[in-house]
This record gives structure tokens, sequence and C-alpha cells, in this order.
């Protein structure tokens, strides 16, 4: 069966198209159907797709040419394989399972605001599945900007407040800076190319007309653009700031699909990457790094939601960590597994939010598990998931990827155990925090305090499920040989990256160990976290080391320091000072030279027919001198 | 030496001495006196390069119709007392350096000139006569002669239109 | 023939509305003209489409060599189809803003729009000048009358700087005319000048087209000129004025001083990208919004000169597409500008606020021509940014190619702060006393926003009908200022 | 010589009106008519029909140069006529003993354009000379115009001296008073003598046509003399006096460019430089057009400079072009009360009509294309360019035109963006339709420049 | 006699002239030395018309040069009907004969 790929995209685009155009017209009820169905029709279809990529095939489509010029030609057309189409699931998946959760999430808000809010997420979707489906670069970077314009929207949905259009901006402005990476690693491709398309650049021939330098270049140049897509160091600050959005975008775009695309874009050029060892160490230690500075700084966050956003950098940071070690699949296979239970945990807390009446300090609240069964039961399972408790969805994915790191260098591998070992500590920190011990909110939230409707708890328990086995997908070699169908499925995409990459075989005992021992290590985390906080959580102020963490590093505040207020004072420099008085002031001062001029030369005309006569005669005398005396 | 060229000397001498005495004279009718006289020096010369025409033209036309016009005015205005307030010092030796800086410029310059080792006809030729003028000015320079006229018409007019009284 | 009703239709009818005194007689009478203008140019550009029809010539001033030809190439076609759509939006947006003796500032609108299709239309370079001048003077009379408080000094100012400009321009032309002893384009095309020459000529010439344009540092005149003109008058020069610039280097420049052209290149994309990051810088401190898409302009402006000076096929062809599609943004821009200071009475940014609550609609078309403005993909702008920068970076003449493209990408980086930050304080957040009266827009405002919007997406959703047709001139002006198998046999 | 001959009669005619006529009407239809007729004659000169048929070329040759000039004065003068007569009559009781004036003065100006000989040349100087001391004095009453007519004439009689001392050192070398003696074989020395001479006839040449630095006079007399003259000296006696200019330095010392480009280019340059630069600062109208004036010279200055055909026939243009324009903006301000800029203020919405043509006229000085200022400035340009001469000097005069659009403009601000009180600015339909034709003819030059041309071109 | 000696004599009267004019106040004196320096071009011109009989024997040699003389005094004559008239006119409103005594139009 042939799929018309162009209709994937359209439907959100038509449901973007509908909500937004017609926003004053429409009923919520409406609009969450025209939302949420467009949608389910993409992920059906996209289902469909899947089992035609299943078969083995590449499905392509083009449509027409969207730049086509004598050098280079951009045709407007899609792809999908293994890869893209495991996104595409994802994507309209749990996309589809988060627009339900909005429909009666944002239930409270006026109806064209609602609508409004829907035709945000649909026009994302569209991009998003723009950017996955894309054959050529370009569109992919046409769906890499359009997600981030509708991070942008939706986080600054809340228009009214400032703050919250602030973080937008800076989402959006942070994301150009890696976008511009982006482009130029494009560019560079064009002029050595002379091309975009995946499908022509992803060949050894082609690849091969390009110097190492220019491929390491390149490729560090995208990994560029996805720090700044992905919330990776130097570019992560935006995310945290990012959650003044309602939290099932949190949950969809900051969570489960638009930060995980610069893994998508590296996966997609695994190719180019795995002929750049160089870049891939590089990712590999600012994969870590970003692991452990937000894990780290989890760990003292007060907020619901920044911990999770903080989560949510450490957990990208370790894919990256698996694509710098060249583990394609593990990095996608977290992916996955991150989209279930991150997207789970964001709905889940938007649930406890919701149910808080806005709430979102863990301090004020506690002791929730009673009120709020299932979602303190899926919240649970989505922290088991995420800490890599052994058995479920995390587990499976984070192991792998230690794998690979432990193979790669087991410094890397040490840095990313004590990361799954921080993780699982403020994971359960805040579970702890919030479901159990006493609530410590005002009376007032507690008896407002429900659990939520079907419409956010559904998605919550497919979510909880997806998280619990979503793993199985992936078993690892050493448990069951050949079980691992996700490897198999995206064996087309990387297989020429496999011979390229060094080999580094670990026995089979070798990683049982490891998996017992890391295992075991996040158990006992687990429980400390459990033991220390389940009663008492911390809400005094934090001191010392803890401050540090707490306000993260200092590095918004350093970036401001460093970047933001230097470039104000320079624009205001140039613009009260040299623009004014120098720029201006040059072009003025030669008006008010000619003004002066005219005025003093006046005094030449003193009115005197004597002085007059002098000059003639003294202009006489000079010329004659120079003429006769003078001039050869 | 010969007698011409003593007259020539004297002549000259008194030229410019008359000339200095007519810018250096602080009474205005002293200063018309002297440049009569410097006139006369210069019809002298005139007669010396046998232009007898123009010797006499000078003397009827200039020292006598014109410096009597201007005197006449000065004596209208009563100007005879020295009235001219005096110039700044300064000014006045600008001026008259200048005026110095320019004749030794210029004569430093026409110094080595072609023509400058010509000699001049004296006593002699037939070019200033009444005659050879006459001839010459109503033949070949007749219509300079009759556009003349339109000068002094528009000087008449001019005179007139400037003197009447309103 | 057609092209020469490009010029005459708004000349003549710019004349007639001199004379109709009443305003809604002379409105609709220039409304009508622009818009038969406008048919006339679709027409001509797409069922006219051969060069028999699209050109015209006639002996002028026989005696100098100089003739009366025009003639639509592809950058003519485009700019004239730029100039047509934007003076009836231009016209129904200021509906309903008050000018005294409306009929003299409508005719003398009409009047700029038959100079600025002249100097897009110009194929002879006497020809050229006289309308580069043309343009100018009603321009003048306008923002001078209609202007704000500060207009006179300012417009003067302006005034003097470009026509200072221009009279260096002249002198270029006359330079070259001495060694060919014809006006006509394609003489100056032959003319090959000495490198010697060409380089001291060169700066006549891009004096000129920089005031115009402008680049940093000749640009002072143009904030300050935005600003206090009056809006429509804005909407001209920003949308379609400096256009006029570009063109020149397009067509009058490059072409006909390639070796200088090349030489100074890398002289001029440094002016250029200083530009870019010293306006986008400066537009961060704006407050005034006029005074913000002023200093953007020249942002974006710069831009295009850095990719003019690249020379390849991707930056030319993407300096022409960007060219239509700054224009487009840029009024959009203006008549939202325009939109606002009617309704709340100011444009200064820390008065205002909280204006997406009480005007949904135009906040919405803002943020589309915002983000068209910071080249989004699937806005017109990113396909003609994308080109530039793609052409800037693989550059063959100059060997900072890279160095230029990071820092003109910065500028765009700054260019969405600013933007953004605009969008932030005007239109978001919480209203204040002001805003609070406000109201959303209406009809006419809705329909002429709509067209621009839907132009910005077109063209940006498909933009290769655009490209197509500026292909071939692109290929004209870089076969004909293509210097490097020039400089191949110099060396040799 | 049909022109210098009739004008001369018409002179005597017009002095004999005032004493026929009583109405001034009258004297100025005669006047008027008598300029019609001159213009028809001076025309059919130009169709070579010539009622006198002496042989003068010792001292004069009417070819089509000169004549078209002439054609190009006397149409001035016949506008100028037509536009402030009726403010003639305001500056005194002798009407009649103006037009005589202005007719000799024509009679000058043909014997300038046309001369051969040194002395035609010194006689149609002192014919335009002497009227205009009495024209600037005419006002008796006003103590300006005393004060001008003293110092034109003091300074003016000063440069006659420096003239004709450059005369006399000329013929000292060359022993002959004729332009087309004064041939040099390039190789041989040029006599010091010659170009000591040539240099005073430059210094006297460079005086009449306000040249700096023998500029200094023209502020103070253009200002002092009753602003109908004004408008007469500056711009058709003014271009007369360049077109001498041309000639005497194109056929005399043609062969010595060499020696005297240089210092003309300097004065060029000074000039420009003085005339616009002070121009900038002035407050009264009147005195800002006479420093303009200078600055235009500047430009005229480029017709000696260039010494080639297009220096010559942009000289024709650009003097046609100044003549009509600056008459133009003349008439306009000897009707206004008040020649301060803050006098036209508001002009445009009481006179629409005189504030268009006043514009028009600004817009053409300022060399603005489209108008026959801009045709004038490009001639002069272009022959700069093509001479392959000083560039800098070049740019430097564009530079100083578009200076002079500051102080142009000025008027232009005043007269739409300013608003000021009603003023009474009595100006017939008559004069409103010349003005009216003045622009159309300004427009006209400069839109269609050939149908200007073609008639130099045909007639040569 | 040499040429070069009537050269010197003239440019010297000439330069007394000019000296004249830029040291002297009173309008008639002015005026008189300018004519004085009329005069000292007049014996120029004699003195090279009378060389130019000396060079060429042709009867009517240096005639062109005399008479030329003769338009000078002519125009000399004119010129000082004029400008007396013009200083008299001067004294009749302001009764002064100073040239800067009216000094209304400058700068």
């Amino acid at each position: 069966m042939k799929i018309e790929l162009i209709l994937i995209p359209l439907l959100p685009l038509i449901g973007f198209l509908l909500n937004g155009l017609l926003r004053n017209y429409l009923s919520k009820g409406l609009t969450g159907i025209i939302g949420s169905g467009s949608i389910l029709a993409a992920f059906v279809l996209s289902f469909m797709a899947f089992l035609e990529v299943r078969s083995g095939h590449v499905i392509t489509s083009s449509y027409f040419d969207f730049i086509s010029i004598r050098s280079l030609k951009v045709p407007f057309a899609f792809q999908v394989d293994q890869l893209s189409s495991i996104f595409l699931l994802i994507i309209t998946g749990v996309g589809f399972l988060i627009h339900v959760y909005s429909t009666s999430y944002m239930h409270d808000e006026k109806p064209h605001h609602f609508a409004r809010y829907f035709a945000y997420l649909n026009l994302f979707v569209f991009s998003m599945l723009l950017l996955v489906m894309g054959s050529n670069f370009v569109i992919m970077f046409i769906g890499w900007e359009g997600v981030g314009l509708c991070s942008y929207l939706l986080i600054g949905f809340w228009f009214k407040k400032e703050d919250y259009t602030k973080a937008a901006s800076k989402a959006f402005i942070m994301n150009r800076i890696g976008d511009l990476a982006f482009l130029i690693a494009l560019f560079m491709l064009v002029h050595k190319l002379g091309t975009l398309t995946f499908s022509e650049i992803f060949n050894p021939e082609a690849l091969a007309k390009l110097s190492a330098f220019d491929i390491t270049v390149i490729t560090t140049l995208l990994f560029v653009g996805a720090t700044g897509k992905s919330a990776q160091i130097p570019l992560y600050t935006w995310l945290p700031d990012a959650m003044a959005g309602p939290t099932p975008v949190s949950a969809l775009i900051h969570a489960a699909t638009m930060v995980t695309a610069g893994i998508y874009m590296i996966a997609r050029s695994n190719l180019m990457y795995s002929m750049a060892p160089g870049t891939l160490n590089c990712i590999a230690i600012i994969g870590v790094a970003t692991a452990l500075l937000a894990a780290s700084i989890a760990l003292k966050q007060n907020d619901i939601k920044k911990v999770l956003a903080y989560s949510t950098v450490s957990q990208l940071g370790y894919m990256f960590l698996a694509l710098g070690t060249g583990a394609y699949v593990a990095a996608v296979f977290h992916v996955m597994t991150h989209a279930f239970f991150k997207a789970l945990l964001f709905l889940g807390s938007g649930s406890v939010i919701h149910a808080m009446g806005g709430e979102q300090d863990m301090r004020k609240m506690g002791g929730l598990s009673k009120y709020m069964k299932i979602t303190n039961i899926t919240f649970l399972l989505g922290c088991l998931a995420i800490a890599g408790i052994p058995g479920f969805s995390g587990f499976f994915s984070k192991d792998e990827i230690l794998a690979s790191a432990f193979a790669t260098s087991p410094v890397l591998y040490g840095l990313g155990l004590l990361g799954a070992l921080l993780t699982a500590f403020y994971m359960f920190r805040l579970y702890a925090t919030t479901f159990k011990g006493s609530f410590r909110g005002s009376h007032e939230q507690e008896h407002h305090l429900h659990e939520s409707p079907a419409a956010i708890t559904i998605p919550l328990i497919v979510l909880a499920i997806l998280s619990v086995i979503g793993g199985y997908i992936g078993i690892p070699e050493f448990i069951m040989h050949g079980a691992h169908s996700l490897k198999a499925f995206l064996n087309p995409i990387f297989e020429q990256s496999y011979a390229l990459l060094p080999k580094h075989e670990v026995s089979h005992s070798m990683e049982w160990a490891l998996t017992g021992v890391s295992s075991l290590l996040i158990i006992i985390t687990v429980a400390i976290a459990w033991g220390r906080y389940s009663k008492k959580p911390d809400t005094e102020e934090a001191k010392g080391f803890g401050k540090l963490l707490q306000d993260k590093w200092y590095v918004d505040e350093i970036y401001n320091g460093v970047i933001v207020k230097p470039l104000n004072a320079l624009g205001a420099f140039f613009n009260n000072i040299f623009e004014k008085n120098i720029v201006d002031g040059i072009v003025n001062g030669v008006g008010r030279l000619v003004h002066y001029g005219g005025r003093q030369l006046r005094w030449l005309q003193s009115g005197q027919t004597g002085s007059y006569v002098l000059m003639m005669v003294v202009s006489i005398l000079i010329v004659f001198v120079l003429q006769f005396f003078l001039r050869k | 030496m010969g007698i011409t060229q003593i007259l020539f000397w004297v002549l000259t001498v008194a030229a410019l001495f008359s000339a200095i005495m007519v810018v250096s004279s602080k009474n205005p009718v002293h200063s018309v006196l002297w440049l009569v006289a410097t006139f006369f020096a210069i019809s002298g010369h005139y007669i010396l390069l046998n232009a007898q025409f123009l010797a006499i033209v000078n003397i009827i036309v200039y020292a006598g119709a014109i410096m009597v016009l201007f005197l006449f005015v000065i004596m209208l205005m009563n100007l005879n007392k020295s009235t001219e307030p005096v110039k700044h010092k300064w000014l006045q030796i600008i001026g008259i350096l200048s005026g110095g800086c320019l004749l030794l410029v210029i004569v430093a310059a026409l110094r080595n000139t072609e023509v400058s080792q010509h000699m001049v006809e004296m006593s002699t030729g037939e070019a200033g006569l009444i005659k050879n003028l006459g001839r010459e000015l109503f033949t070949t320079f007749v219509v300079p002669f009759e556009i003349s006229s339109i000068l002094f018409l528009s000087a008449m007019v001019g005179a007139v239109v400037i003197g009447k009284k309103d | 023939m057609i092209s020469l009703l490009l010029i005459l239709l708004p000349l003549l009818s710019g004349i007639i509305t001199f004379f109709i005194k009443k305003e809604a007689g002379a409105r609709a009478w220039s409304l009508l003209a622009a818009i038969a203008t406008f048919v006339v140019a679709i027409v001509a550009f797409t069922c006219y489409n051969n060069t028999a029809s699209l050109s015209f010539s006639a002996p002028w001033m026989g005696i100098l060599n100089s003739s009366f030809a025009i003639k639509a190439d592809g950058m003519g076609a485009m700019l004239c189809m730029l100039t047509a759509l934007s003076f009836p939006l231009i016209f129904i947006s200021t509906w309903t803003t008050s000018y005294k003796k409306a009929h003299n500032f409508l005719g003398l609108m009409l009047l700029t729009q038959a100079g600025l299709m002249g100097v897009f239309l110009a194929m002879d370079a006497l020809l050229f000048y006289f309308f580069w001048e043309l343009a100018l003077i009603p321009v003048y009379f306008i923002c001078s009358q209609w202007g704000n408080e500060k207009r006179i000094k300012v417009t003067f100012k302006f005034f003097i700087y470009t026509f200072i400009g221009s009279l260096l321009m002249l002198i270029g032309i006359l330079y070259i005319y001495s060694q060919t002893n014809s006006f006509a384009i394609d003489a100056f095309y032959n003319a090959s000048l000495s490198s010697q020459q060409q380089m001291w000529v060169f700066w006549l010439f891009f004096v000129a087209f920089a005031i115009k344009m402008p680049i940093f540092p000749l640009h002072t005149w143009q904030p300050d000129a935005y600003e206090q003109s009056p809006t429509a008058a804005t909407m001209v020069l920003s949308g379609i004025m400096v256009k006029m610039g570009v063109l020149g280097l397009l067509r009058w420049l490059l072409p006909v001083l390639p070796i200088a052209s090349y030489s100074w290149g890398d002289t001029v994309s440094t002016m250029a990208v200083i530009g870019i990051i010293y306006a986008s810088l400066i537009a961060f401190q704006q407050n005034d919004m006029k005074r913000l898409v002023a200093y953007s302009s020249i942002a974006h402006i710069g831009l295009m000169c850095v990719a003019v000076f690249s020379e390849t096929q991707s930056s030319i062809q993407g300096t022409l597409f960007q060219m239509f599609a700054h224009g487009i943004n840029i009024l959009g821009m203006w008549i939202i500008v325009e939109i606002i200071e009617r309704k709340f009475g100011t444009r200064k940014m820390n008065e205002l606020g909280g204006i997406a609550k009480k005007a949904p609609a135009l906040t919405i078309f803002f943020f589309v021509i915002a983000f068209a403005n910071i080249a989004l993909p699937l806005t017109n702008a990113f396909v003609g940014e994308f080109l530039m920068f793609n052409g800037i970076l693989g550059s063959p003449v100059t060997q900072y190619g890279v160095a230029f493209m990071v820092a003109a990408g910065t500028g765009v980086i700054l260019g969405a702060v600013y933007t953004l930050k605009m969008g932030r304080q005007v239109f978001l957040g919480k209203t204040n006393s002001r805003t609070e009266q406000g109201t959303d827009i209406v009809f006419h405002e809705k329909a002429i926003l709509c067209v621009i919007v839907a132009t910005i997406i077109i063209t940006g959703v498909y933009p290769q009908h655009l490209l197509h047709s500026l292909e071939d001139i692109t290929n004209s002006i870089l076969h004909k200022s293509d210097v490097l198998p020039l400089l191949k046999t110099m060396k040799q | 010589m049909n022109a210098l001959v009739l004008s001369a009669i018409f002179g005597v005619v017009m002095m004999f009106s005032g004493v026929v006529f009583k109405r001034n009407a009258s004297i100025k239809a005669t006047g008027i008519i008598a300029m019609i007729v001159l213009l028809l004659v001076n025309c059919m000169e130009m169709g070579n029909i010539k009622f006198f048929k002496f042989d003068v070329s010792a001292f004069m040759v009417f070819n089509d140069y000169a004549l078209f000039f002439n054609s190009i004065a006397i149409f001035a003068t016949l506008v100028y006529l037509v536009l402030t007569s009726a403010e003639m009559e305001k500056v005194g009781r002798n009407l009649a003993e103006y037009f005589a004036l202005i007719f000799f003065i024509i009679a000058g100006i043909t014997l300038t354009t046309s001369f051969t000989s040194l002395l035609t040349l010194f006689l149609g100087i002192e014919i335009i000379s002497i009227p205009l001391y009495i024209l600037t004095g005419s006002d008796k009453r006003n103590l300006k115009s005393n004060e001008a007519a003293l110092k034109y004439f003091l300074m003016g009689s000063f440069s006659t001296g420096i003239m004709l001392m450059g005369i006399a050192l000329i013929y000292g070398s060359q022993g002959s008073f004729s332009i087309d003696a004064m041939n040099f074989s390039a190789a041989a020395k040029t006599p010091n003598l010659h170009i000591a001479g040539m240099l005073f006839l430059l210094f006297a040449m460079s005086f009449k046509a306000s040249v700096a630095p023998f500029h200094f006079w023209t502020p103070d007399v253009y200002d002092g003399a009753p602003t109908v003259f004004t408008s007469f000296m500056a711009t058709i006696v003014k271009a007369a006096v360049f077109i001498g200019f041309v000639r005497l330095f194109g056929g005399a010392f043609g062969k010595l460019e060499s020696t005297w480009s240089l210092w003309v280019a300097v004065m060029i340059a000074a000039t420009l430089f003085v005339g616009n630069i002070t121009a900038v600062f002035q407050q009264s109208v009147k005195r800002m057009l006479s420093y303009s004036s200078i600055a235009q010279a500047g430009f005229l200055l480029f017709g000696v400079y260039v010494m080639n055909e297009a220096g010559r026939e942009g000289l024709l243009i650009y003097s046609a072009a100044y003549c009509l324009a600056t008459i133009g903006i003349f008439a306009v301000l000897s009707k206004m009360t008040d020649y301060s800029f803050e006098g036209f203020n508001g002009l445009a919405k009481h006179q629409p009509l005189l504030a268009f043509t006043t514009t028009i006229c600004l817009l053409s000085l300022a060399g603005i294309p489209l108008t026959a200022g801009f045709l004038g400035k490009f001639y002069m340009l272009k022959a700069a360019v093509s001479n392959g001469g000083n560039l800098w000097l070049v740019i430097f005069a564009v530079v100083m035109a578009a200076v002079s659009v500051y102080y142009y403009f000025r008027v232009i601000q005043a007269m739409y963006f300013k608003d000021g009180p009603v003023q009474s600015v009595a100006a017939t339909p008559l004069e409103k339709y010349t003005l009216l034709i003045v622009c159309v003819l300004i427009i006209l030059i400069g839109v269609f420049p050939n149908v200007f041309l073609n008639w130099l071109y045909f007639s040569r | 006699m040499p040429v070069n000696y009537y050269i010197v004599l003239a440019l010297s009267l000439f330069s007394i002239g000019v000296v004249g004019v830029l040291t002297r106040r009173n309008a008639i004196i002015v005026f008189m030395c300018i004519e004085l320096m009329l005069n000292s071009v007049n014996l120029l011109l004699v003195a090279f018309s009378k060389m130019q009989v000396a060079k060429d024997a042709l009867p009517v040699a240096g005639t062109d040069g005399q008479l030329f003389v003769f338009f000078i005094m002519v125009v000399a004559a004119a010129e000082v009907s004029v400008g007396l008239a013009i200083i008299v006119m001067m004294y009749r409103n302001i009764h002064s004969v100073d040239i800067n005594f009216l000094n209304r139009l400058k700068h």
C-alpha cells in the first residue's frame, strides 16, 4: 500500500489552519476534536508508513522544487525510512496522547485561546514531522526552525506574563544561535558537494570528496546546531526557562520530541559522524558533561517542572553520550524510552499542578498519593523507568548507553553511572517530596485536591504502560541473543557506520557485571532518596554547595554578564555615543563646518573697498610670483 | 648722453615725483595739481616719442578738461582742507608694501623679456602725427570710433540720470 | 511598449491628481491609478512576457548619445512588480490617515512611483540618473511637508546626502561616457576601463548606491528620515527606494566595473558586515518602533550588499529574491507601525504593551511579518537569505567568505533578538492605560495585511516561480562581472 | 551687426521716448516692442539676413556662436523686461533712460561676444560697465544704492586699469591688438611680456565675471543695487562676460592653455568654495542670490577651463538656464516686501503659482535633473570629464553643488513648509504667465534638450 | 632708449597708482590714482607703438597703439563724467567722499 506521505504533515497543518483561522467560531469540543483528530489520523498514517518501512522499503516522494537554481537544487521531498518512521511514531503517538491530555488540561482557557493553543500544537507537530520526514537538510531545517517557532509560541502562550514571553524569546534566540551553526554546515556541504539531499550526501563516494578537516568542521557545526535544539552545553539554559509554557507543551516539545531533534539529526548524519572521530569524542564529552551538570542542578530544584526540565537536559546528555560513543541505536532507543517516561512524568506533574491549582513548588506539596491514585502510580512507574530500575524501559536504553560508554572509555562510563545515580536520586527526591509525607499546602488547596479527569489520566496510563514495556524492543545481546529488534530494524541506517567505527568488544560477563553493579547502585540510591525525603523534604534554604546547585551554577548569570550585558553596553555605546557623535557627528560636523565656514568667510566681505582692492592686489601678486618664479 | 636722454630722465623723475606727490598729498587740491604735473610730464614723454597728437590731446583733455572737472568737484565739495580721515597706519604700510612688491615682481618678471632690448624710436617717425592718425582713425578704426559714440551716449545719459535732481 | 506604460501611467495620473481638490476624489483616483498600474504590471509580466513588448526605445537626447531606452529584464520586472504591488497597499493602508491637502500628497506619491519605475527600467545611464533624481524629489516634498516635527531638517539632510551621492555617480557616468561616447547600458558594459580607472570610478558609483541603501557608515540619514517621514513615505523609502541602491549595484556597478568590484569587494563587504552588526546592536537599543525597523533595514540591506559582492549565482539570485521579500516584509512592518501609531498615538515601545489582548488579528499579522523579517523558513525571506548566505560562504571572489557569512549570520541572530523584543514589548505583556482602549483592525487593514501575509507565505513556500524568473538576469550579471578569467589572462 | 546697430539706435529711441511719451506704460511698450524687434533682427542675422554689410572683421566677427548667445541674451532681456519693468518704475522717474541704458548694454554685449580685437573687447566691456554703474546707483536716495554704485565704479575702473595694462603688455609683445594675430608655435618660448599681459587680462575678466578672488564687489553691489537691475547684472551681463572670456582665452590664448588652465582651475575652486560656502550663512535671499551667482560663475568658468566644443556649448546652455532661472527668481523677489528668508514663509499658501515657479527656478539653479540647470551643469561636467583634466576639481564642484542645494532649498522650505503672514505680492496676469512660460522653458530645455541643441547645431 | 626703461617707468607709475588706491580713502583721490594708472598704460602703449615703428618699416606701423591710447582717453573721459556724478550724488546724500563712510553692505 502506498502511503501519500504529504498527508502526514498536511493533516496537522490543516488542523492548525482550521483552529487558527476559525478560533473565534469553534467550540472547545470541536477544537479538541480537530486538534487531536488530525494528529490521530497522522498517527495512523505514520503507523502505516512504519509497517511499510518494516518491510524494508524506504518511502520517498518528491513534490516540487523548493529552491532550484543553477548551482543548487532543493526539492520539496519527503523520505521515510526506518529512523524517521520511529520518530514519526513517537511524534504522532505521544503527540496524540498529549493533545488528548491538553483538551482537559487547558479547559480553563477561553475558547479562542484554547483554539490558539491547539493550533500551535498542531503547527508544532507539522513542523516536527517536516523535520523528520524531509529528504534533505533544507526541509529538515524548515522543520528545525519551525519547531523553534512553535516552542517560542507555546512557551509564551500566556503572553500576558512578561517572564514567560522573555523565556520564549530566550528559547528562540538560543536555538537561533545553534541554527546559525547548522546553516553554516549546510552551506559548507553545498559548497563542497553541491547538494543537500541526504541520499546524495550520505554515501561513501560523496563523503570521500570531503577532506577530514571539512568533515570535522561540518560535523562540529551540525553538532553546535544540535546543542541549541537539544539543550546541551553551552546552549542548554533555555530549556529550564521554557517550563513557563503549559505543562503538556513541556511534555511534548521540551521532553519527548523537539529536543530530540538534535539526536535525530546526528543519527541521520551518522555516516558523516563516524568519519569524524574527533567530533564524536567531543559529542561524548559534552553529552556526559551536560548529563552531570544538569543532574547536579536538578538535585536542588524545588519547582517540580524545573527538576523535570533539568532531568530532560541530563537525559539528552545521555543520548549525546550514546551518539558520541557511536551507539546510535542506543541513542534512538533512549529517545524513544525517554519520550515515554519523560512525557509521562511531565504529564503527571501537570496533573499534580492542575490539582494544586497551579502550584509548582514541591515544598508546598506532599502526600498527594492519597488524593491522586492514578497519577501517583503512573508517576512512580515513570520514576522507576527514568531511574533505570531493571525491567523498566529506562533500564534497557540507559544500560546500552553505559555499556557503549564503557567500551569507549571507562571514565565515560564512570561519569555516566554517576549521572544515572544522580538521576535516580533526584527523581525519587521529587517523587517522595511530592507524593509521600504529609500535605504542606494551604487548606484551600487541600480542599481542592482531586484526581484528574479521564482525558488526563488515560494518557498517563497509556504512557505508563509504554514506559514499562517500551524497553523490551531492545533487550541487550548479552541477555537474549537477537532480541534487540530495534537494532535490527535500524540496521539499514547505521550499518555503514559500524564498519567505520572502532570495534570495542566487551565480553558478556563484563556486561553482566556492569549491569549488576549499576542496577545495585541505582537501587541503593533510590532507597536513600526515598528514605531521606519521604518523611522530611528539604524545605530549608540551601547553603554552600547546595546553594550553588540551587542557583544552577550561576550559568545564566555568567552568560548574562559575559554576553548579554557587554553586547547591550556595546549597543548602548553605539547608539548613544558612537552613532550620535562619531558617525552622524562627522556628517553633521561637515554640515556644521560648512555653516561655520560660511560664517567665517563672511568676514572677508568687510564692505571696505580698500580691503577688497588689497585682496585683489595680493592675489595678483601671488599669482605672479608663482607663475614667474616658482612654476617651472 | 644726448639731449634726448637727458630730457627723458628729467621727465621721468618729474613724472614719478609728481605721481608720488599725488598719492601722498594731504590736500586733495594739491593732489589734483600734482596729477596735472604728472600729466604734463607724460605729455613731455609723448613729445619725446614724437607723438605730438597724443601729447596735445593729453594736455587738452586730461590736464585741461578732466582735471578741471576734478578740481571743480573738489571745490564744490569744499574739500580743500585735508578732511580725509587717516587710514590705519598698518593698512597704509601694507598698501605701500603690496604696491611696491607688485612693482618689484612685475619688473623682475619682465626684466629679461624678449623685447627688452628693443629700441624705442625717439623724436622721429610719422606714426604720431595727426595726419597719419586721422587717416587711420577714419578709415580702419572708424567702427570703434563710432562705437565709442555709444559709450559717450550712455555716459551722457548716465550722468544726467545720476546728476538730475529728482 | 507596455513597460513604458508602467512609467507613464503613474506619471500622468499623478499630475492629474494635483488638480483633484476633493480629498475623497483624489484618494479614489490615486488608488485607482495605482491599481491600474498594478494590473498593467501583471499583464505585462504574465501575458506579454517577451523582450520586444517589454522594452521600449526612443531617441531622446540624440546629441548626447543618450536615448529613452527602457527594458524590463528579470530584475526590473521583479522590482516593478514590487512597486506596483506596494503602492495600492500603501494607499489603502493610509486610507484613513488624514493628510492636509491630500491631493498633493497623493500626486507626489504617484510621481515617486513613476520615478521608481523609471529607475528600475532604465537601460540608459543618463536616463537612469534622471529617474534616480526624479524619484527623490517628490519624496523630499512629501517628507518635508507631511512628516513629523523635525521633518524639515531631517529630510533636508537626507536630500543633500543622497544628492551628493548621486552627483558623484553622475561624474562616474560621465567618466565612463567619456570613454564610450554613449550612455547605452551595453556600451557601458563594454566600456572596458583599465583597472586603475575602475578602481576609483567604482567609488563614485558605490558611494551613491551606498548612501541610498544605506551602507555603514553612510547610513545616518536613514533612521531619522524614516522616523520623521509620514509612514506612507517611509514605506516607499524603505520598501522600494533602498532597492534602487541594490539595483544600482547589480545593474550599474558589478557588470560595468567588474575588476574594481572584485578588488574592492572585500572592503565593501567588510563595511556592510560591520554595518549589519552595528545596526543590529543599535536597533536593540531603540525605543521608537520606526527607528528600530529603520536600523533593522540597514542590517538587511547590508546583508544584500555582502551577497552582491560575493558574486555567486546563489548569492545574487538570493539578493534579487530578497529584494522582493524585504520589500514586502518591511512594507507590512510599516503598515503595522502605522496602524499602531494611529490607534494608540505613540510609537514608543515602552508606552505600549499587551496589544495582543486587544487586537489579536493585528498581533498575528505582526508576528507573521516579524518572523518573515527574521527569515523563518517557509517565509519569503528565508529563501532569499538562505541563498545569500549560501553564496557568501561559497564565494569564489573572496577568501573571507566564511567570516562574512558568520558575521552576517550573527546579525541575523541579533535580528531575532530585537524583533522579538519589539513584539514582546508592544504586543505581549499586560495592557496599560494607553493600550486599554485599543480595538482590533478593521476590514481594509485586514485585507491588505492578508495580501502581504499571503505574499510572504506563497513566495516562501513556493519561491521557484519568482526564483526562476530571476535566473536569466542573474546569469547575465554574473557573466558580465566575471573577472576570474580576466585576472587569469592578466597574470599570464 | 544687426543687433549692435539696432540696439544703439533703439537706445537713442528710448532716450527720446521719455520726452515723447508721458505715460510709463507707453515707454514700457515701446521698449518691449523694440526688444522683440531686436530679437527678430538678431535671428534674421542667424538666418544670414544681414542689414549691414561692412567689413568689420578686424574688430568683430559675428559668428553663429556669438549670434546664438546674443539671441539668448536678448530673449532673456525680453523676459526680464516683461517681468520686471513694473518694478523698474518704482526705482526712479527715469524709466526711459533705464531702458535706453539697457539697450546700450545690449550693444555692449554684442560687442563683447563677437570681438576680434582687444580694442573692441575693451570698448564692449566699458559699454557694459558704464551704464551698469549708473543703474546700480539709480536709486539715488537709497544709501545702499549709492554705496554699491561707488564701490562698483571704483573697483570697476581699477579693473579697467588692470585690463588696459594687460592689453598694453600684449601689444608690446605682439605689436597688434587682434586676437587672431596671437599665434605662437608651441615650441617657441612664450615671452614673459605676453604671459604677464595675459594674466592681467585674466584678472580683469575674472573681475567682470565675479570670479574669486576678484569677486568681492559682487555681493555688495548686487545687494545694494535696485533688485530689478541686480537681476539684469547678475544674469545676462555676467553670461555675456563669460562668452567674451571664452572668446578671449580660446581665441587669443588658446595656445597658452597649459599656462593659464592651472590658474583658472584654482579660480574655479576658489569661486565655488567662496560662493557656495558664504551663501550658506546669508539671511537675505537677495544677498544669497548674489553669492549664488558667484557660485554659478564657478561653474560657468568650467566653460573657459575645458576650452573644448562641449564646454562652449555647455556655456550656452548654462547661461540660458542660469539667466532664465535667476530672472524668474529675481522677478518674484523684486515683488516681495521682505527679502529675508522669513519673508518667503508660507508663500505657497497664498501665492501657489509664484511659489511653484520660484521652486522650478530654484531647482534649475540647484541642478536637479529635468531642468535646464541640470543640463547646464551636466554639460559643464561632461566637458570637464571628457577633457580628462583634473577630476578632483570636478568632484569638488559637485560637492559644492550639493552645498548649493542647501541654500536654494532653504527658500523652498520657507515657501512650502513654513507658515507666514499673508503677503500681497502684486503680480499681474501677464507676469504670472510669463513666469509660467519661463518654467515651461526651463523644463522643456531640461527634458528635450534636443530641440534647443538642434537649433544650435543647425545654425552652425 | 631701450623699451625697458619705459616699461619700468610705466609700471612704476602704475604701481604708484595702485598704492594710491590702496592707501587713500578719499573717493576722488582714489579715482585720480586710477586715472594715473590709465595714464601709465597710455605711456606704455605709446612707447610700444614707437617700438613697433622701429621694428618694421610700414608707414602705419604703431598707429594702432596710439589710436588705442586715444580710445582710452575717450573712455576715461566718459568714466570720469559718470564717476564724478556718482561721487557727487553720494556727497549730496552723506556729505562725505570717504569710501569707507558708507559701509552698510558687507558680509
